[in-house]
């Protein structure tokens, strides 16, 4: 706990960002002219499923390093990662989804985007399940690492599967080089750096949590010694 | 020590194991020249399961060294493994498989051809010949037991690892159990047994050990050692950490 | 080799004393053909894709029992341990798992098959050889993948309900692109029309072959 | 400014789903801390006695 200066510094920077990327997108961004108002939750929405994205990715390599030095830190890495990938991937699901009703006319529909996202949440949500469900904390740790490889190693397919689906997502990237305006492409990359920052602060913080523990357990283990 | 002009069977000299912070092993190491007896004790949680799976090259150590026949294998390389046996309180056979079935398998794993009249020989020895058609899950848990040690006899193992090899069983099959473990240490074979039972251990043994939080405390020939000052041994050693 | 033929022996052998998981691989299948004719109300007209998805989903549940018992046959008695202190590779243990399973597979398959066409068959409009390609694929695929994942489970508790549970979220992609191509077969469409999809399912099973092979190790070890 | 209420709701949302997340961390945090208490406390009296016997 005495190291509490650099995440001291990292969530007074992220807050700011925070606040600066709300006041921007709110007031700054001109509202867009065909989907109106709703159109700011984008601002959420797209940096939130790039970042959780890249938890996931994160969670790859550490159970790569996990299975190649069987050190623990590496374990508990990974699983806060994919902890924190699938809290923005739900959001993003809400979010998404939130959008969708008035834009879409639907909460939900089989669009391959849509769908590749809700496969990544599930077998993100399988791997939780499989940390609660194996008490051993060695055999725990290399079953997780291999099914955090195979969940990651499936993500292409996933996403050239789910194109099985009719598409009605906006391709984003496409809009904005012709459409979009540069301050949006400001707001996108304002709340990018926000959840970027806020990720590696919630990183931080698990982890910690996750040593502590491991510390507390050893310490009980060894009863009164 | 004791065949001191030979190479010995297995040399083990520091050996750590660290789980997650805490030492399973710490600097563990005892030397065996052919036809020693090793038996060590220890309770639950001393790292005697940790020390086998080093010993069958399943667990690579922290640090330290295992030197088998002279050589220092890689846990990866599963030649070494053709040295070893393992007779656990497990039978580690198959329930819907006939004794013979059992034994061709395993003799498989070890790329032996033609195994059949290893196999019998084996059998004849375990006193099983006249079973060997039958199905294991019908046979008595002495049985499986002798079975096992005719198992892991099969690749002629250099090193022979029992764990808890008395388990589950009762005191006829233990006693014929322990005369095959005799007739075992008689052959010039080299064989670790981890157990608890310190009577049973001390019988069949020519030297002991005991296994305390992982450190290896007491390591003894049996001259002049009987199950009296054993057991003292064992409880002051396990009081003093 | 000895090893690997000895390890597939072995295995049938065994599988072939107890007939339970495959009779029940196959009743399972058969009770779901059963349940989905009434999902879509008895005697409905259903498109293609529909049947095939009938058909997979049938055969994916019926694979669960399958694969769960050829590893958890290896925990009685801990013969596993027996597998590990031998100086056979793990890589063969995967291939030859992977090996069983893909035969109990097929093999149930051949009862699944027609016994769907006989269930669903006026709603297939036309059936070609090139379904066995379709079915081959298929079952490299979730046989891969899923003889590592019941190498998991087979180490946790509860190990039947997680098998599923690990499984059914990595294998939808393959799932999607045999119901896609064999939907396309049933509606008459030529081969050309559906090979990309059978291209995407063997680089799927390639893909988990590969992954099992490299990662089975770990997975054996903890068990 | 129609379909205001679904952008409010994406937000609220976001924070909330973000703030639950820091709930939840709190929570373990203090359960680790009363268990470290509590082995602090107990430390004392209850030395270890060796709940292994040999056989």
């Amino acid at each position: 706990m005495s190291r509490i200066r650099p995440i001291g510094l990292l969530s007074s920077v992220s807050i700011a960002l925070f606040a600066l990327s709300i006041y921007y997108v709110l007031l700054v961004v001109p509202v867009e002219r065909e989907m109106g108002i709703v159109q700011k939750i984008f601002y959420l929405h797209v940096p939130m499923a790039i970042t959780g994205f890249i938890f996931f990715f994160l969670a790859f390599l550490f159970s790569i390093f996990y299975l190649k030095r069987q050190n623990r830190k590496w374990d508990i890495f990974a699983a806060s990662s994919v902890e924190i990938g699938l809290l923005l991937t739900t959001l993003v699901l809400i979010t998404g989804s939130i959008w969708a009703r008035p834009i879409w006319n639907t909460w939900w529909t089989w669009d391959p985007r849509l769908t590749a996202t809700f496969i990544l949440w599930l077998i993100y949500s399988a791997y939780l399940i499989l940390r609660l469900s194996v008490d051993n904390e060695g055999k725990r740790a290399v079953f997780c690492a291999v099914m955090a490889i195979v969940g990651f190693v499936d993500v292409p397919i996933v996403f050239l599967s789910a194109r099985i689906w009719r598409s009605i997502h906006p391709v984003v990237v496409k809009t904005r080089s012709i459409a979009i305006e540069p301050k949006m492409g400001i707001a996108l990359l304002l709340f990018m750096a926000a959840f970027i920052s806020l990720g590696a602060i919630l990183l931080w913080l698990r982890t910690s949590l996750s040593i502590f523990e491991g510390k507390l357990l050893s310490l009980e283990k060894q009863g009164g010694n | 020590m004791a065949a001191g002009d030979k190479q010995p069977v297995v040399r083990v000299e520091g050996l750590t194991m660290e789980f997650h912070g805490i030492k399973a092993l710490d600097d563990v190491g005892f030397c065996l020249g052919r036809g020693e007896f090793l038996s060590l004790f220890g309770p639950n949680g001393a790292g005697k399961t940790t020390l086998l799976k080093i010993l069958g090259f399943l667990l690579k150590p922290t640090a330290g060294h295992v030197w088998m026949n002279g050589q220092e294998p890689d846990t990866r390389n599963g030649n070494a493994r053709k040295e070893i046996g393992l007779v656990s309180h497990n039978s580690l056979l198959y329930d819907d498989l006939t004794v013979m079935e059992n034994l061709e398998f395993y003799a498989s794993l070890y790329g032996i051809v033609n195994p059949g009249e290893r196999i019998e020989a084996l059998l004849g020895r375990v006193v099983l010949y006249r079973q060997r058609h039958l199905m294991v899950k019908i046979l008595s848990r002495g049985m499986q037991q002798r079975l096992s040690i005719a198992r892991s006899l099969l690749n002629e193992p250099s090193l022979l690892l029992l764990d808890e090899p008395y388990g589950g069983l009762d005191p006829s099959a233990s006693a014929m159990l322990t005369s095959h473990l005799k007739e075992l240490r008689d052959q010039a074979r080299t064989i670790i047994m981890v157990t608890h039972d310190l009577t049973r251990g001390l019988e069949v043994a020519s030297k002991v050990g005991i296994l305390s939080r992982g450190k290896l405390v007491f390591l003894q020939n049996t001259d002049g050692i009987n199950p009296e000052n054993l057991s003292d041994h064992y409880h002051r050693h396990l009081e003093v950490h | 080799m000895g090893a690997f033929v000895g390890l597939i022996k072995k295995d049938l052998t065994v599988a072939l004393r107890r007939k339970e998981t495959f009779v029940s691989m196959v009743f399972f299948a058969i009770l779901i053909l059963f349940i989905m004719n009434m999902a879509i109300g008895m005697g409905e007209k259903i498109s293609p894709d529909m049947a095939a998805g009938i058909l997979w989903v049938a055969v994916l549940f019926s694979s669960i029992s399958g694969l769960g018992s050829t590893f958890s046959m290896e925990k009685t008695n801990r013969c596993i341990d027996g597998l590990l202190i031998s100086p056979v590779h793990s890589a063969t243990v995967f291939l030859a798992k992977m090996t069983v399973n893909l035969a109990f597979l097929s093999l149930a398959e051949m009862i699944i098959v027609p016994l769907f066409l006989v269930l669903y068959g006026n709603h297939v409009q036309s059936l070609h050889l090139s379904l066995l390609l379709i079915i081959l694929l298929l079952n490299l695929g979730l046989t891969s993948i899923g003889t590592l994942i019941s190498g998991i489970t087979a180490g946790s508790r509860r190990n039947d309900v997680l098998l599923p549970i690990l499984l059914f979220p990595v294998i939808t992609p393959l799932i999607a692109f045999t119901i896609k191509a064999t939907g396309a077969l049933f509606a008459g469409a030529p081969f050309q029309e559906y090979a990309p999809w059978l291209k995407l399912t063997a680089a799927f099973a390639l893909i988990f072959s590969t992954a099992g092979y490299f990662l089975f190790e770990h997975v054996l070890r903890e068990n | 400014m129609k379909n205001i209420g679904y952008l409010a709701a994406g937000y609220m949302v976001v924070w909330s789903g973000l703030l639950l997340y820091l709930w939840r961390l709190l929570s373990i945090q203090n359960g680790l801390q009363r268990r470290l208490a509590v082995l602090e406390e107990g430390a004392g009296p209850q030395a270890g006695d060796n709940e292994d016997d040999p056989e």
